[in-house]
């Protein structure tokens, strides 16, 4: 069995390797006032395991520490605007560009990427499996009539979705086979094994679920399938007491070298493959400097 | 209804904890006798009556029934000395011991109207229980008694809180009642008169043990114990 | 505010999604209430009323299955109705009688419980009673609850409140899905989920007006029921001081 | 089985994560049952003693509140305790204290509810016995709640219950932060969000195990300071039937 | 302690729901004396001392109080007809009565130990008031009155369910307190003898009104109302 448990195994592991940068953090953690940084998250990067596992480094780099709340996405960035966050890492863009619009935060920082995937039984009674395209797919599940398991939940995932359906030209809302949710990845990811039934997931999610078992990658990796994932630091205008300077050593390190290493690194044992991706250099490199510029601007203010 | 029955009392024994509260050796209760139940407070009446009517179970001993009428066959009302009254009507109170005799309403009601009327509560038998003086309560629970026909009655202090009028008509109510049924009736009082007035037999207790067994007029002028002298002292009053 | 009224609206809007989720959250909060009421409290009574060998050990898992989480009750109740389940072949997950299935596994016990101890507090004086009346088992049993009635009437309120709150059981095994097991209180934990605080807000306190009705309305049966001053009026004057004050 | 076995070992391994977990759920139950009970007796006294005008008013919502959804109670603590809220200063979002608070307004009206029937019983025949005894209100109030000590018992362990099974609200003001806030049942409900049904229903299971050790010992303290036979062994026989059969 | 006053009732009413069960016109009652509350079952008596001891509010009317001491100086004891004893021990019971006397625990201790040896309960003391007989519990109730020295007395037949050796026992030492403390005594009952022997002024009351009020002897030989003969026809027995 996998289920070895985040809320057990993963402390486990820690402290015994990155002992590298300790000469950096002893410095740093001189310097720091307030060393917790709040980060909203939503379920699905908590519930792949990877913010717990990335933990004890970052707190041994740079000697703060997360404090890590997960939500639906909706939730998760909420928690921005009613100031109960330092910063986000969600994946759903068109909200995240809205949030920084409306002042909440500094800037939007896509730093890494996984797919999303069609899964569902494994004899694929749709015939989906040989489809080019998301779109494709789900025109045939429609067509078949096989169950859909909508997230329902106005998160990145269901927007992708609905996105899909879009470009497939169908409305599934209100048909007999398409379910609506209403619930966070893992439950719907439940409910379609338990339906013997399709649904979208991001990948992560679904390597590390239980559901696995029931049901197959069908469909994924595919351009339209990709997912975004972007870190948002709290901006210090809107709720002044933000640990900005914590959120942006989030960032900096999330966007630095050790990071990545470890990020491309997750799930390969367990899965034999990554969980998420790295978007390329030059993206990260430029928000890099950034959030530098932007840690200047506030500690100028 | 006239069924000749013994009811043999033996040994029976009833402890809390470590202390024995009753202890009562052999006593032959014959059916149509009625037998007055009196002792100081705190020598085991209650618990006598209790352990009889099955409300709590001795801790050791028996009670026996011999005669021609099986043991469960027979028909035991038991008063306890705290009349609980149930909060619904009066009325319902009364019928509710009428249950499961297969009369119709109408004669349940009769039934049960009689039997208020025999205490004198006839004019509240639309009364709520939960308001009663304490009085009418025990009128309410006497009827509760009477309205059945029963083959062995236990009274535990019947007319305690009762004025005398009340007395009165409830003991003569009593009186009617064995003659009707036949019945083996066991009043515990503390009242000597009342013992004299209904009940030609006493049993007298002290400290849970059987002191005194015989006619009421030869107990009460001579007891044989010590206790009974002693406890007996005191009615001179 | 404006989503207070947007709730508000909504509710009374026949046919509204919200209207039905409403409905729903009404038929399973009633038969919750009235199922985990039928089993806990004769079980309570018995509990409550007799001696038996393992009396303790009974009242000791009783308490603590009093704090059954909502989330294993779900799970528990999944797992036999799942698909791989004992009863998989029912197909009962994801449909209102699992729901109240889960919800009667999660209050029983604390209808149970609250129920003991209830009634044992006059139990032996109507025991006594009934018992010297020759009252039949089942008689005696109507008139203890008769008694109790005020207490077993806010036992059944807080079981009432209990399924009509509840959200980590009804979540996993009703599935929240829309238009079918979508109750008030996982609709209030999708909208949460979504950001939308102040709307979740708003439904709950839409659910908390619909409940208030339905208390307001058995209260008021309940006191029709009892006389206006039955224990008589306590008087507010302090203990060993004279009354009959002039007013 | 396996992941039974995995959460006992992990559970008593000092240091561990979940028996940090578990220390911090008892922490937090501990905290709420006592706060919500010490608010909800006397105010479930004054209820349940004195009649004043709106009585029937506070009745209703207080049945009402008995329902609150966890989520909304979750929802109104996180409001006020957000930065954003009234008493954002206080930085207590996310913390013990905020989980406590929320439980403390989702118990409080159910042990209120509860303990204002509870004590309705003997409270007319404990008031007239106390006030003709001249007792003081404050020893009035100690004699009355010691004649209904098990009743009162009973509705801690319904408090108790509540606190440690419930997930709403603290999920939403804990945030299930880990080493910080995470507790039993929020971890639960994570290991059920991640898939992991059976080690999550291992979790709930070490939940229960733990909550009954707690409610055997509060059981058997409550056991030793009751007398044995205080009320007298009831019979088995029907009504209506002599006692002193030969055993 | 032996400050002078008269308590005069002036129609002092109670009704529930639409039934006036108390309808008592004016009616004065002094320090010092001791009264016998007589009447039929139902007839007000426990209602009466209730609103006197205010555990109920009057429906209209009064009690006022005039002397030299001031209403809210009375110490007040009032023992129900229902003796309800807390469940902790009998010495708590008794004790716990002379709470806010600023007495030292040994004091309290002795104070309540003599009480309880004056009702013949001294050998209860450790025991749990639950497991009380009917005459027992009305013992312990009447100790946590007498082992405080009060203005008041007010007592709802406190011998109802005494053995005649504890009436007795009980008397005497009602006699002593009140000659100790002056206290104003009232005493509901349905013995003849007990008011002849406690009570020198008898109060008679039928359905809720005062029907007879004078010196005990008085009253029960030759009472004026045609209530109070019908009542006293009964009690020649
Ligand atoms: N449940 C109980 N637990 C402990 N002791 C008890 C219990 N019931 C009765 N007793 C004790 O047993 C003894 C006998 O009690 P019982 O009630 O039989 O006396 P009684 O003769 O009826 O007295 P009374 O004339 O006062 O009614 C008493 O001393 C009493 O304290
Ligand atoms: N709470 C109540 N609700 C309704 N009626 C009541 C209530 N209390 C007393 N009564 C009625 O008031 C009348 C007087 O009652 P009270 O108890 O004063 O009588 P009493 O003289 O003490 O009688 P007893 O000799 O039987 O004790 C009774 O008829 C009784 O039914
Ligand atoms: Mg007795
Ligand atoms: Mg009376």
């Amino acid at each position: 069995s996998n289920g070895s448990g985040s809320a057990s195994s993963a402390s486990a592991s820690a402290s015994s390797e990155s002992a590298s940068s300790e000469s950096a953090s002893a410095s740093s953690a001189a310097a720091i006032e307030n060393p917790v940084i709040r980060i909203s998250t939503t379920t699905s990067v908590n519930d792949s395991g990877l913010l717990p596992y990335l933990q004890p480094y970052f707190e041994e780099a740079t000697g703060y520490q997360w404090e890590i709340t997960s939500a639906g996405t909706g939730a998760a960035i909420k928690k921005g605007e009613t100031g109960d966050a330092d910063a986000l890492l969600v994946h759903a863009k068109a909200s995240e560009e809205e949030f920084i619009e409306s002042g909440y935060g500094v800037e939007r920082i896509p730093f890494m990427y996984n797919f999303f995937v069609i899964v569902g039984p494994a004899d694929d009674p749709a015939g989906i499996k040989d489809c080019a395209t998301a779109a494709e797919a789900f025109a045939k599940i429609a067509e078949s009539g096989q169950v859909f398991v909508s997230r329902g939940d106005d998160s990145g995932t269901n927007k992708k979705e609905l996105q899909i359906w879009e470009a497939a030209g169908i409305t599934p809302e209100g048909q007999d086979w398409y379910v609506n949710a209403g619930a966070g990845m893992g439950a719907t990811l439940t409910q379609a094994a338990e339906r013997q039934g399709y649904t979208l997931s991001d990948k992560g999610t679904f390597l590390a679920n239980d559901a696995n078992k029931t049901l197959t990658i069908l469909l994924g990796e595919s351009d339209d399938m990709k997912n975004t994932y972007s870190m948002i630091a709290i901006s210090p205008d809107k709720w002044p007491d933000t640990n900005i300077d914590g959120a942006n050593a989030f960032i900096e390190w999330m966007l630095g070298d050790e990071a990545s290493e470890l990020i491309a690194n997750y799930g390969v044992a367990e899965y034999g493959e990554p969980l998420f991706y790295l978007l390329d250099a030059s993206s990260s490199a430029s928000a890099a400097s950034a959030s530098a510029s932007a840690s200047s601007a506030s500690s100028a203010s | 209804m006239s069924a000749q029955f013994t009811l043999t009392v033996n040994g029976l024994r009833k402890a809390y904890g470590d202390r024995v509260v009753l202890d009562a050796d052999v006593l032959a209760l014959e059916s149509g006798r009625a037998y007055a139940l009196v002792g100081p407070n705190g020598s085991g009446k209650s618990t006598f009556l209790k352990a009889l009517s099955g409300v709590i179970d001795q801790t050791a001993g028996s009670v026996d029934v011999s005669g021609d009428v099986a043991r469960d066959a027979l028909s035991v009302g038991y008063m306890p000395q705290k009349s609980y009254v149930f909060g619904f009507s009066v009325l319902k109170n009364v019928k509710m011991a009428l249950d499961g005799m297969g009369l119709s309403r109408e004669e349940a009601d009769i039934r049960a109207m009689r039997a208020l009327e025999e205490v004198g509560m006839a004019a509240f038998a639309d009364k709520r229980g939960g308001g009663l003086s304490g009085g009418e309560a025990q009128r309410v629970a006497l009827a509760r008694m009477l309205v059945k026909d029963l083959d062995v009655l236990l009274l535990d202090e019947p007319t305690a809180s009762m004025d005398i009028a009340g007395t009165l008509l409830v003991e003569e109510a009593l009186a009617r009642y064995r003659e009707r049924t036949d019945c083996l009736l066991v009043v515990a009082t503390h009242a000597p008169s009342q013992a004299r007035r209904i009940a030609p037999e006493t049993v007298m207790l002290a400290a849970g043990r059987v002191v005194e067994f015989g006619p009421t007029e030869r107990v009460l002028s001579n007891p044989q114990s010590e206790q009974g002298r002693e406890f007996l002292s005191y009615w001179a009053v | 505010m404006d989503e207070l009224v947007q709730a508000f609206t909504l509710m009374f809007t026949p046919g509204s999604e919200l209207s039905q989720i409403i409905l729903l959250t009404l038929q399973m909060a009633a038969f919750s209430t009235v199922i985990s009421t039928a089993i806990g409290v004769p079980l309570g009574v018995l509990v409550g009323l007799y001696r038996f060998p393992g009396k303790r050990l009974v009242m000791r898992i009783l308490n603590t299955l009093m704090g059954l989480p909502p989330v294993l009750a779900g799970l528990v109740v999944f797992f036999i109705l799942s698909r791989s389940g004992p009863l998989g072949t029912l197909r009962l997950l994801y449909t209102l009688p699992a729901m109240v299935t889960a919800q009667v596994v999660l209050i029983t016990p604390i209808v149970c419980g609250l129920s003991a101890t209830a009634i044992s507090g006059v139990a032996p004086l109507v025991h006594e009673t009934a018992h010297g009346m020759g009252l039949s088992r089942r008689r005696e049993l109507a008139c203890l609850l008769y008694e109790c009635r005020s207490q077993l009437l806010s036992i059944v309120f807080v079981a009432f409140g209990r399924s009509i709150g509840e959200v980590g059981a009804v979540m996993l095994v009703g599935g929240n899905v829309q238009y079918k097991t979508r109750v008030m209180t996982t609709a209030i934990m999708l909208e949460t989920n979504m950001g939308h605080f102040e709307y979740a807000v708003a439904l709950g306190i839409a659910l908390l007006v619909v409940s208030f009705v339905i208390n307001s309305i058995a209260l008021s049966l309940q006191e029709r029921t009892s006389a206006p001053e039955a224990e008589g009026a306590r008087s507010h004057t302090r203990g060993g001081r004279l009354g009959g004050e002039r007013r």
